[in-house]
């Protein structure tokens, strides 16, 4: 299912031929890249103290979202959306199965954990050997047909990957109660005493330790597990952003754009098709590996499909074909989850204490719908509520209010931007 | 650098609030809080001590969860002394006097679980990272239950479960931070079988239906066993998939299989199915081997029936807990009563089981904290290993100290005929005793010689 | 011996012959146009020469090899482009980046695995792409989306498209249909300018007899499936045959 | 042999679910070009239409000399309320409507389900034709979730049961009419119900696409959209008008198929998967194809969950449904019966 109409406007896939003389910048990158990475990497570890702009303690530390396991997971699926949005983003190929190779590679890394080491690089490197291969075998079979064919193909293997590891592969997968480090795993490189628990570590460094700050009523977490993630969520962006800017990335847009075009033109979609695949299959090998080394536990429902649509909403809702979009898109999702499912009614009272009783009751009667229980009707909301009103997801949200900006500042406008805007129009 | 494995949120709560204003960072470490209570994970600072309760908001256990909610809520108003204090009255124990929990008032905070192992992990990591919890209890599916205990074991605070029927919780992922009050599958299967064979005979052949997962694995174990030991044979047993909603094609075969009951391993909204396949298909009317034809389903919940309608009536299952308890059976059950009183009036209904096991579970955390004198994880482990308390309405019950299961009564009972009302749909048979009940900590269905509960953890 | 030999090329679809027993031989470097009326087959042989259908029977050689049986992306990797009738090009990408697509084919083959270079960096391909789209005076187009271009600019980039690859045989269909006169002339002039430089075999399919007669050394002409006759233009544009096909269209 | 038979009852009766579903849903795909992923939503609510009839005709006023639970002095729920409907036309009349409320709710659904098609098409579906299929789903997806939590909201998770009327309770002894003993081969009336009324749907939508001259146009709509358009027939008031109609025939399935299953509020979700599937196998843009499909994959699946074939190959029950999709699509590029071009970029 190729979208005919998106994404040529995005900056993110932009040509970008007028910066083809200057000569290569800092890392690689140039120009908007080299400063989109910095914001993301100034972002991400500042992380700490963006997330958690209220006190503790007040009323609104309730959206504080600043402690480590909210912070791995906002990374975690970023890789996991960022790796989906290389399949999906550019060669237009969706993927309704991709929570097979993030199951996949959890259960790859959790083995790695009970049998050889407690170290999470092994488990992460395995994690994502392991996912690389299956969508190998998955990409191989499921790319001899293309548009909602192809969609099909991949939800049936996840579905059946799910399904089987639910029941049947029990003694491999756990089943129900998933997997988790035992007293009684012993792996072969560690010397854990008889009855204590392996904890993920990173060459001795605790996943779980943390250092904490704080700055008068602030209270900042600073959590190892987090920043190892960090690293690897850095480092797969800035892997994205070289396979977008690199001929393979255009060779993976020409396959979206026009596939019959490109295999006149000499080249074959199936080996670019198939490797965007596997590269976006290792992505989520590597985001189920990380789960893992942050959290050691695997459930099967990681595969279901609700998992699988849930990466696809996350990268369409941030903006499919551009850089940013999935993060943002997996970060407010997530943040959704975690947080507004957290706020009950107690919550409001305490809130709205301040005003009459009356009037106390009946805004926690109308609030009342939207939180705790009711987050998913607020997440089913928002989704609507972006697509109609930011048809490029939450990325043109950013470059509207850019735009304002902008326009303040200077009416010229490129040959390039007005083509963008007139694809725009012509929607 | 490394100063805590679980933040400590709890700590600044109070700590700020008394308008210290740090210019410069300051590492947090043990020392530099050297008060009574550290040493554990989210240790209380001040007056206040935190809970969390991870129960099901979405999803299909949703209403279950919320039942949960409504009993925690109810356990906290009792600790912290409002209300008409409910079973704290009846209890055995009786540090709890409506104080909070060893002089802190208690506050709780609340998660969806979305009866997703992972979700309800991440929902318990928020409650202790963020929120400083200092126990997490609630659930409604072993899987989640077994995922949240091993978290709870790693960071350091104490679970206690809410529903969760599982061998595998108290059995082979038993944990020493983890205490299960709900019963388990082979409580269901032992505490059925005597009565299965008194009211439908010895010479019975069953034929099993199973969740493909490993509560109706253990389930199906479970029931087997203990009616083969009454001399029931086994016909057959098929695993259907969890997803499944129609179950018209594993209905069909029963008919001519030869059995004459149809065990249905399932809970939840594959029992509400599977039973009402099972009634459309006439096997409640139908006759086999010259015996009237008999279904029988292991758990029973009153969310369930309820879902069910009348195609319950007549149907055998077990229960923890029942709400008629005390009425029906007299004063061995006493707090029931309490309970139910003090539920219904504030919520317009009365509890279910759910709902029971949530506030039990609450109240004995806090009544082990009071007695050990701390919030201490390993101090309230050794509090409630080995209790004997009475007056929670399930008659006399222990905390066994090998696996830190609850051994009690288990109540059988039946689907009513004719249901008065809405609440009103199971009437009780039997209460099987606990010795009948009870089995060895290394029983082969619990993980054998392997199962360990490993130490307690004490986090930080 | 021609470049191109097509021997006892046949194809059928259900019960419709589309292709009879199709004989063509195209000299090297030089522009042979296949005419004839709608349906005549024109585009069916087209299409069996690039790989999108495959025919029923015959022989399809191109420079000493068989085509048949080959997928179209090999194909093109011997040395074949096409220019369809309707322009194929890459819609969503810029004027640039489409011509740059067939640099990299050309110089890379059919499959590169080069994800970690940066476009930027492919010197080579960005001067050939810009003396390409220069020759075809589109150099100030080069960052408009290609979807948006006009018809006739999209034409002249496909066309750019296939000539960057330096094809050995480049098959042309219709590539002036619905094009003003002053667009048609200029790709006259194009096409005549690479024909001039002797690097490249031409296959015309055209409607219009000036574009034909402007370029082809030989014609061949196609009626309902199967080839009329081959002769050089002058010869062919008194022919009774063709006549006699053409005024047949007519009476339709 | 009375097992096969038996199973293939069973596989179509859940075809019938399965080809109804699809139905509607390959016909928004192919009329809309939409992907729908809300039209499981529109089968959740078509079955609490149904719930919502029977709460209706429930409704009551308190008798006297009602009994009552109670405990501790606390009293539940207890009195029995007497419906308005048997206080209005007596017991016997009044307790017969209750009896029936789902078939009766046929009648309440298909005028409700209309105004749910004509206001979700036109008020949110018809601004994504021309958008692309991502922003599709999101949107539907969306809404899905929105109706779903709204249902939550009013009636709880848990599933409510909506019994047949008395008449049809008890099973049809299919087995005495071929020969065999009697009780071998019996099935639920309503089932046999279900299946017949499905079987009506599904020949109506037929005959309406085929013998009237809206479904004509409907027909030319779906294989040339422009040209139809261009042709200058109003073609998107039709579409409006076949969308009410996919949302009617989801909406009837969930219906009829309440006393099979009790509705709860995610069974639209559950089901929504599954409809794809089918659609797709049933290969797009065909009607026939997704009721073929419907058909075939309920059969499959009623006979993977027979002990003696999951005894063989463990766990084929669980896969059965994507197994089979993956096989058909791979041997057949489009599905049983899939037209070239649809959503295949």
């Amino acid at each position: 299912m190729t979208d005919q109409t998106t994404d040529t406007r995005m900056d993110a896939t932009r040509p970008r031929a007028s910066a083809a003389h200057k000569s290569s910048g800092l890392l690689g990158l140039t120009g908007k890249d080299l400063g989109l990475f910095i914001i993301v990497a100034l972002l991400t570890i500042l992380a700490p103290f963006i997330l958690n702009p209220f006190p503790e303690g007040s009323a609104l530390a309730q959206f504080n979202g600043g402690y480590p396991d909210l912070m791995q997971r906002f990374v975690i699926f970023g890789i996991f959306a960022i790796g989906f949005n290389i399949l999906f983003g550019l060669t237009g190929y969706l993927s309704f199965g991709h929570a097979a190779f993030l199951g996949v590679g959890s259960y790859a890394a959790i083995w790695m954990m009970k049998l050889l080491t407690l170290n999470v690089i092994p488990a992460i490197i395995m994690s994502i050997v392991f996912a690389g291969i299956f969508a190998l075998i998955v990409g191989y079979i499921s790319l001899r047909r293309s548009g909602i064919y192809f969609s099909i193909l991949t939800l049936a293997f996840a579905q059946m990957s799910y399904a089987l590891a639910y029941s049947v592969l029990t003694p491999i997968t756990g089943g129900e109660t998933g997997l988790q480090l035992k007293a009684t795993d012993t792996p072969l490189l560690s010397n854990l005493g008889p009855t204590e628990i392996g904890r993920a570590n990173f060459f001795g460094v605790d996943m779980r330790a943390s250092y904490e700050m704080a700055i008068g009523d602030w209270l900042f977490t600073f959590n190892a597990g987090y920043y190892i993630a960090a690293v690897f969520m850095l480092l797969s962006f800035y892997l994205a952003i070289r396979l977008f800017r690199s001929p393979f990335g255009m060779m993976l847009r020409a396959v979206k754009s026009n596939q019959q075009r490109m295999n006149y033109t000499g080249l074959n979609s199936r080996p670019y098709t198939l490797a965007a695949f596997v590269i976006s299959g290792m992505y989520a090998g590597l985001a189920g590996g990380l789960m893992v080394a942050m959290d050691t536990q695997v459930g099967p429902e990681r595969m279901f499909w609700t998992a699988s649509g849930e990466v696809v909403l996350m990268t369409i809702l941030g903006g499919a074909g551009t850089l940013i979009g999935p993060v943002l898109g997996a970060g407010m999702i997530k943040y959704m989850e975690n947080i507004v499912s957290k706020i009950n009614d107690g919550i409001l009272h305490q809130w709205f204490a301040f005003m009459p009783d009356g009037i106390e009751d009946f805004l926690v009667f109308v609030i009342h719908p939207f939180i705790g229980k009711g987050w998913h009707l607020t997440l089913g909301l928002l989704f609507m509520l972006v697509v109609i009103f930011l048809p490029g997801g939450l990325v043109e949200g950013g470059q509207r209010i850019a735009s304002v900006f902008r326009r303040k500042e200077t009416k010229t406008s490129t040959v390039e931007k007005s083509a963008a805007e007139q694809q725009q129009h012509s929607e | 650098m490394t100063s805590s494995n679980f933040t400590r949120r709890g700590l600044l709560k109070t700590g700020a609030a008394s308008g210290t204003v740090l210019a410069t960072p300051t590492i947090f470490t043990g020392a530099a809080w050297a008060e009574a209570h550290t040493g554990f994970t989210n240790a209380p600072q001040g007056d206040t001590v935190t809970l969390g309760f991870n129960v099901p908001q979405s999803g299909p256990y949703a209403d279950e969860g919320a039942d949960e909610l409504r009993a925690f809520e109810l356990a906290v108003e009792h600790l912290n002394g409002e209300g008409d204090g409910g079973m704290l009255n009846t209890f055995s124990s009786k540090t709890l006097e409506g104080n909070g929990i060893n002089g802190k008032r208690v506050e709780y905070v609340t998660g969806d679980t979305q009866t997703k192992s992972d979700a309800a992990r991440a929902s318990a990591r928020s409650m202790i990272e963020k929120d400083g919890a200092v126990m997490v209890s609630g659930g409604s599916s072993s899987g989640v239950a077994v995922a949240v205990q091993a978290l709870c074991q790693e960071a350091g605070i104490i679970f206690m479960a809410g529903l969760t029927h599982s061998n595998d919780t108290t059995g082979k992922d038993r944990k020493a931070n983890g205490f299960r009050h709900f019963f388990n599958s082979y409580m269901s299967g032992a505490a059925l079988a005597p009565i299965l064979a008194a009211q439908y005979g010895t010479d019975r052949k069953a034929y099993h239906l199973t969740a493909d997962y490993n509560w109706g694995y253990t389930t199906e174990q479970a029931v087997r066993e203990s009616t083969e030991a009454q001399g029931w044979e086994t016909v057959n047993a098929v695993k259907t998939p969890l997803t499944q909603t129609d179950f018209s094609s594993y209905i069909t075969p029963v008919l001519n299989s030869g059995a004459d009951v149809l065990v249905l391993n399932h809970y939840g909204g594959n029992m509400v199915n599977s039973l009402t396949n099972a009634v459309q298909f006439g096997l409640r009317e139908a006759t086999a081997n010259g015996k009237q034809f008999e279904i029988v389903v292991p758990l029973y919940s009153e969310l369930m029936a309820q879902g069910a309608g009348e195609n319950i009536a007549g149907i055998l299952g077990s229960q923890n807990w029942d709400w008629k308890l005390e009425n029906q059976l007299g004063e061995r059950y006493i707090g029931t009563n309490a309970f139910v009183q003090s539920f219904g009036n504030k919520y317009g209904r009365p509890p279910s089981q759910a709902a029971h096991t949530c506030y039990v579970q609450t109240l004995l955390y806090a009544d082990a904290v009071n007695r050990a004198g701390s919030f201490n994880p390993c101090a309230v482990v050794e509090a409630l290993e080995g209790f004997e308390f009475d007056g929670l309405g399930n008659g006399p019950t222990l905390y066994r100290a090998e696996d830190h299961q609850c051994f009690k009564d288990v109540v059988v009972v039946r689907g009513k005929e004719n249901p008065e009302n809405e609440f009103d749909l199971v009437e009780i048979v039997e209460v099987t005793p606990t010795d009948q009940v009870t089995y060895a900590p290394d029983h082969p269905q619990f993980g054998g010689d392997d199962a360990t509960l490993g130490e307690c953890n004490p986090g930080a | 011996m021609g470049i191109l030999e097509v021997k006892n090329v046949g194809k059928r679809f259900g019960g419709l012959q589309a292709l009879g027993d199709v004989n063509l031989s195209v000299k090297e470097n030089t522009c042979h146009a296949i005419i004839g009326p709608n349906g005549a087959g024109k585009s069916t042989l087209l299409n069996c020469l690039i790989g999108k259908l495959i025919p029923d029977t015959g022989s399809v050689m191109f420079d000493g090899q068989s085509v048949l049986g080959r997928k179209p992306h090999e194909i093109n990797q011997m040395g074949i482009s096409r220019v369809f009738q309707t322009p194929e090009i890459f819609g969503d990408l810029s004027v640039f980046e489409n011509v740059m697509i067939p640099c990299f084919a050309k110089r890379d083959g059919s499959f590169r695995m080069h994800a970690y270079e940066s476009c930027d960096a492919e010197t080579d391909i960005i001067a050939k792409a810009e003396a390409m789209l220069d020759e075809v005076n589109m150099l100030e187009k080069r960052n408009v989306v290609a979807s948006s271009l006009s018809r006739g600019d999209k034409r002249r980039l496909e066309m750019a498209m296939c000539l960057s690859q330096k094809p050995k045989l480049l098959l042309l269909d219709e590539p002036t249909a619905g094009m003003a006169r002053a667009d048609t002339n200029n790709t006259i002039d194009l096409l005549k300018t690479i024909k001039a430089k002797g690097e490249l075999t031409m296959c015309i399919i055209e409607h219009d007899m000036h574009v034909v007669f402007s370029l082809a050394d030989r014609i061949t002409v196609l009626a309902q499936g199967t080839p009329l006759v081959e002769d050089t233009p002058e010869n062919i544009k008194g022919h009774p045959k063709v006549r006699e096909a053409y005024l047949g269209e007519a009476e339709v | 042999m009375d097992g096969l038979i038996l199973q293939i009852l069973n596989g179509l009766d859940k075809g019938s679910a399965y080809a109804l579903i699809a139905l509607g849903l390959t016909l928004i795909f192919g009329t809309l070009g939409v992907v729908n992923f809300g039209h499981g939503a529109l089968f959740m609510i078509g079955a609490f239409c149904a719930v919502t009839l029977q709460r209706i005709l429930n409704l009551g006023f308190v008798d006297e000399g009602a009994t009552s639970s109670s405990v501790g002095g606390f009293s539940f729920g207890g009195a029995q309320e007497t419906p308005y409907v048997e206080h209005w036309f007596g017991e016997a009349v009044g307790g017969t409507i209750i009896d029936w409320s789902v078939p009766l709710a046929i009648l309440f659904a298909i005028p409700v389900m209309m105004l749910v098609g004509i206001a979700m098409e036109r008020g949110l579906i018809k601004h994504f034709y021309k958008r692309p299929h991502a922003d599709q789903i999101l949107v539907t997806f969306g809404l899905a979730i929105v109706l779903q939590e709204v249902v939550k909201f009013y009636f709880g998770a848990n599933p409510i049961p909506t019994p047949a009327p008395d008449a049809f309770t008890g099973s049809f002894d299919f087995g005495v009419l071929i020969g065999y003993d009697p009780f071998t081969i019996v099935y639920p009336y309503w089932r046999l119900v279900y299946f017949v009324f499905a079987m009506v749907i599904i020949a109506a939508v037929f005959g309406f696409l085929q013998f009237t001259t809206f479904g004509m146009v409907v027909r030319a709509g779906m294989a040339d959209r422009e040209t139809v358009g261009l042709l200058g027939i109003d073609i998107d008031k039709r579409f409006t008008i076949m969308f009410a109609i996919a949302a009617c025939v989801a909406g009837l399935a969930g219906v009829m198929y309440t006393p099979i299953n009790s509705p709860n509020y995610h069974m639209g979700m559950d089901f929504l998967v599954l409809s794809f599937v089918v659609v797709v196998v049933g290969g797009m843009g065909s009607l026939p194809g997704a009721v073929l499909a419907g058909f075939l994959l309920g059969i499959l699946e009623s006979f993977a969950s027979m002990a003696e074939v999951i005894d063989i190959v463990p766990g084929i029950n669980q896969i059965i449904i994507y197994l089979v999709a993956i096989v058909i699509l791979l041997t057949r590029p489009r599905g049983l019966m899939g037209r070239k071009g649809v959503m295949e970029e």
